[in-house]
């Protein structure tokens, strides 16, 4: 290993020196193919970002697939109802490995502001795995080159070898992840709880009334 | 051109029994009641004597049974002498379900007529019949309708579910539909959003939260 | 003749290409984020709560009124009162949220929190830059994390802020009758209520 | 990398029969679909390339807003509005708060007024110029008419947001009035957009409206007769493009409308083109009130200050409020029964009530016409499923 300074030096000469692993994630990262799908509301906006103003090209990332089978990376950007998840999650399994998934805007997070809707998903992190979390209803696209940025960082710190390295580099990659059914009343499963763990209710401990309502 | 007329000449013409059902608001769009038996008829008539050839909007309203108090003059035995004494009484109201279409015209005029039907009750007899035959545009709303609030409509061409799943069992707009529970994880503890909350890990066996 | 109507479809892209070598105005990009668009003073994100001089335990301004809580369409607050008051703004003992949290990953931006606010003191900030990796921790805004100070206001809504402090000032001057007492003094006598809203 | 087991198909494909026996060919286009405007689905039936049977489903976007504006004060179902048909905030403002105020007997502020008609004007404005370029892109003009499309929208989208704080969620009008005054300079700055908007309209039109692959693929495709279109209930530039002169503004003259003068742009055939020509000369008249407005704008107050936005509780009534809104007639039947949350929230979607006749539009023709003939309706999603 070359250390960074040293690096930096040859870099002025002329010399790029690289290991595997930094030619392998710069590669990743800069020709990131996102699936053309869009949901609702924030889906305009992700078109905005690709359009001339913002121009997502810039980043690498003007490629939008139609199909699942080419693309790396999954926008989530709208309300994902629950009659859409079994979709979005099929989708989600076509793509090919390394893939990764952007939520963008709170509907996609949360439910955002429709989630106490009947039918619809309270955040589609209850059934495939999120990478980066976009806030905004919509965000504006540079809040989206923004949470693109930042998943590019994190890819660049991805390693290739060793514990820490991406599932789908295992021995034993990650399987498919559960489709919902429809059912009477609900999905089926409501959440895929390989990936989904609901945390610490964080308010409602610090009430004097437990578990009460408040008047 | 007034409501009463306009009731008065389809009465005339159709034999049936037509209602005015009076909004008090300040819009002042009074509506037409008419029973479920007479309404091909009366839309018909609507359509073509009258001109309104273009049904807007058509809505599903939920009526369940509430309970009114009402003030009522009675006979009573008072101190041995019968008087008039002025008692408040409860009583259930009737429990209905309501589609309304609100009806205009794009070529003759531009007065607006809402026609209302209503259904006996609630769960058994919610039979109507379809408006889609006189005008198509009620065809994706009359299965919304169906859809939410589980009205059926004699006549209509393909009344499927439009908005739910075909698996679906409920009337989500129905008034006292319940939501499926996915309240597991809620930050902003508001009352409605907090009751929904506790149910959840209540019947997930752990309890109340916050203990 | 057929391919005209192409032809001169095709002229119009190629002005539109080499015209954005020389005209500005075809040159739409906006070099984010090494440029940014000029900052436009209604613009919102989400909200924050404001505190005047430098302690943003002793000067915020929200009173746990609740209203904002009540108010908001996405129910997306959660206030807790404080057991104990504090002196306001105007100088007046109020009660103080012991707990304030915005959940931005419900939050629609409608500003109708701001809106409904008697005493000025939540408002839009232009942040938008929040994207996160972990939904629960990072975008669970908590009364530290939204207290901005009141000079963070002026700079983000100059208009807005100046006519807000404007209007405070006024309800000072209302509450504390005698202008020459001391500052403290008129933070105990201060007796009528309420910021203009 | 992963092995997939491949997941099953969400309808697996039953062969079924023409009347002449041939098999057709069933097809599930969308709800992931580049050309569906969104999430909508069609069942299609094809003999070959042609259709002989179409089905949209719908709901993959339904968001339940008519029961959460029952759940929810008056006030707060006012951003939700917004997110109906995103494209058009401030239309879909203006008509439900045109409902409320004939619930509630307000009356606006004339300054409030000209504003209302100035910002959904520029609304109309920016939807249609980004229906065209949607409508070029499904055609295979992929980019270039819709790149130009959005470089104009962003612009009325800046004004949108140096007005209201947001470039689609707008949020702006209220209960009798808007909720904020123009800023300094915004006046001029609208002004401006709108004496550049011809030039950019010219360009666009030079560079579509006489293509001959574009004439090809639209005319005679999708024709819609006016009687059909009366009689299912179409409404909007897709209504005017078969020929029936029925625009609200004119016809309710909602707001002050009446004070204006433009003209209402007709179709002949009722096909794809006419659509797209119609909704390309409606915006030459909407600049032409623009410019009247914007030379009218008289001084006063934005909004009736006996309305207020805290505690706001109509008599027991109900109300149905209709405005023009770029896709078609956009309603608002609201009943109240004096509490603080309406008993019914209704909307009167147009883009659900346009898709009525898509599949007489798209019988017995090609695949891909149903492709530009869907683009041509111009549905928002949002809208249809609520």
């Amino acid at each position: 290993m070359m250390d960074e300074a040293l690096k930096q030096e040859l870099r002025k000469q002329g010399i790029v020196a690289t290991t595997l692993q930094e030619l392998y994630n710069w590669g990743r990262r800069n020709s990131l193919w996102p699936l053309n799908f869009g949901l609702a509301c924030c889906a305009i906006e992700m078109i905005a970002t690709t359009m001339a103003r913002y121009d997502l090209a810039r980043f690498g990332a003007e490629v939008f697939r139609p199909s699942p089978r080419q693309a790396d990376l999954m926008i989530v950007a709208g309300t994902i109802t629950k009659k859409m998840a079994p979709q979005v999650v099929r989708l989600y399994n076509q793509m090919p490995e390394p893939k990764y998934v952007i939520a963008m805007g709170a509907c996609a997070i949360s439910g955002g502001p429709f989630k106490q809707g009947y039918n619809v998903l309270k955040g589609i992190d209850r059934y495939i795995p999120v990478d980066i979390y976009i806030p905004g209803c919509p965000p504006r696209p540079e809040a989206l080159i923004d949470g693109f940025m930042a998943l590019q960082r994190k890819i660049e710190g991805q390693t290739i070898t060793g514990e820490g390295r991406p599932d789908f580099m295992k021995d034993e990659p990650s399987c498919d992840f559960v489709v919902p059914e429809f059912a009477a009343h609900d999905l089926l499963p409501t959440s895929n709880q390989g990936v989904w763990e609901a945390p610490q209710l964080v308010n409602i401990t610090t009430a004097e009334k437990p578990g009460t309502v408040k008047a | 051109m007034s409501l009463e007329s306009l009731k008065e000449r389809l009465e005339a013409k159709t034999g049936c029994k037509l209602e005015i059902v009076e909004n008090p608001s300040v819009s002042a769009q009074h509506s037409l009641l008419v029973q479920a038996k007479d309404a091909v008829a009366v839309a018909t008539l609507l359509r073509d004597d009258e001109g309104y050839n273009y049904c807007s909007n058509v809505t599903g309203v939920d009526r369940p049974a509430r309970e009114v108090s009402e003030k009522v003059k009675v006979m009573k035995l008072v101190e041995g002498v019968e008087t008039e004494v002025e008692e408040t009484q409860k009583r259930m109201t009737a429990a209905y379900l309501e589609v309304v279409y609100h009806l205009f015209s794009m070529t003759k005029h531009k007065y607006m007529v809402v026609l209302r039907m209503r259904t006996l009750d609630r769960e058994a007899r919610v039979h109507l019949p379809s408006l889609t035959p006189v005008w198509r545009s009620a065809e994706f709303q009359e299965r919304e309708v169906y859809d939410l609030y589980g009205v059926l409509f004699n006549g209509h061409p393909d009344l499927r579910r439009i908005l739910m799943w075909d698996e679906f069992e409920d009337f989500p707009m129905r008034r006292d539909y319940v939501e499926p529970d996915d309240y597991e994880y809620e930050p902003t503890a508001h009352d409605a959003v907090l009751r929904k909350t506790n149910a959840h890990w209540a019947e997930a066996g752990e309890g109340e939260v916050g203990q | 003749m057929l391919g005209v109507g192409v032809l001169k479809g095709l002229v119009e892209t190629a002005r539109n290409f080499f015209g954005s070598y020389v005209s500005e105005e075809r040159l739409t990009t906006l070099q984010y984020p090494e440029e940014t668009s000029p900052r436009i003073e209604a613009s919102r994100s989400f909200p924050f709560l404001v505190y005047d001089g430098s302690d943003w335990q002793q000067g915020m301004r929200c009173v746990s009124c609740q209203i904002c809580e009540k108010e908001c369409p996405p129910k997306c607050i959660f206030i807790e009162k404080s057991p104990d008051k504090k002196p306001d703004a105007v100088g007046k003992m109020q009660f103080y949220p012991a707990k304030f949290d915005i959940d931005i990953s419900v939050c629609m931006s409608c500003q109708i929190c701001v809106e409904v606010c008697p005493f000025d003191a939540i408002k839009m900030d232009v942040d938008y830059n929040l994207s996160a990796t972990n939904r629960f921790s990072d975008l669970l805004l908590d009364k530290e994390r939204l207290s901005k100070s009141n000079e963070y206001y002026h700079e983000i809504h100059p208009t807005e802020a100046a006519s807000v402090d404007a209007d405070l000032a006024a309800a000072r001057e209302k509450a504390a009758p005698k202008p020459a007492a001391p500052a403290t003094a008129a933070v105990q006598t201060a007796g009528t209520g309420g910021a203009a809203s | 990398m992963s092995t997939f087991s491949a997941p099953a198909m969400e309808l697996t494909p039953k062969p079924s029969y023409a009347a002449d026996g041939a098999q057709l060919l069933e097809v599930s286009m969308g709800p992931q679909h580049p050309s569906t405007h969104g999430v909508f689905r069609m069942d299609v039936a094809l003999d070959g390339e042609t259709v002989v049977k179409l089905k949209p489903i719908f709901g993959y976007l339904h968001r339940n807003h008519e029961k959460l504006g029952e759940d929810q004060s008056y006030i707060a179902s006012m951003p939700y509005t917004d997110r109906l048909d995103y494209f058009c905030s401030m239309t879909n403002n203006w008509a439900y708060a045109l409902a409320v105020e004939k619930l509630a007997g307000i009356v606006v502020p004339e300054r409030a007024e000209y504003l209302r008609v100035i910002t959904a004007e520029l609304t109309r404005l920016q939807n249609h110029t980004s229906l065209v370029g949607f409508l070029m892109q499904d055609m295979g003009a992929s980019g270039t008419p819709l790149m130009y499309a959005f470089r104009e929208r962003e612009k009325i989208l800046d004004l949108f947001e140096s007005l209201s704080g947001a470039r689609m969620m707008c949020n702006y009008m209220r209960f009798g009035g808007c909720r904020v005054d123009l800023p300094k300079g915004w006046q001029q700055q609208a002004q401006s957009v709108v004496d550049a908007y011809p030039k950019f309209l010219d360009e666009f039109e030079a560079l579509l409206t006489s293509n001959e692959i574009l004439m090809a693929r639209t005319q005679g495709v999708g024709a819609l007769s006016s009687e059909l279109a009366i009689a299912a209930g179409i409404t909007g530039p897709m209504l005017r493009a078969s020929g029936v002169n029925y625009d609200l503004r004119k016809v309710d003259a909602y707001g002050i409308y009446d004070r204006f003068q433009f003209r209402v742009p007709l179709g002949d055939h009722g096909d794809v083109y006419d659509r797209c020509m119609v909704r390309l000369l409606e915006m030459r008249e909407s600049l032409e009130i623009l410019k009247q407005a914007l030379r009218d704008l008289p001084e006063g107050p934005i909004q009736d200050p006996k309305t207020k936005v805290r505690n706001f509780k109509p008599k027991p009534g109900e109300a149905y409020g209709r405005i023009e809104a770029p896709k078609g007639e956009l309603g608002f039947y609201l009943i109240s029964d004096g509490s603080a949350n309406p008993y019914r929230f209704r909307v009167r979607p147009p883009s659900l009530i346009n898709l009525t006749i898509l599949e007489d539009l798209c019988l017995g023709r090609n695949i891909a016409d149903v492709v530009i003939i869907l683009g041509s309706v111009d549905i928002v999603m949002g809208e249809v499923d609520r």
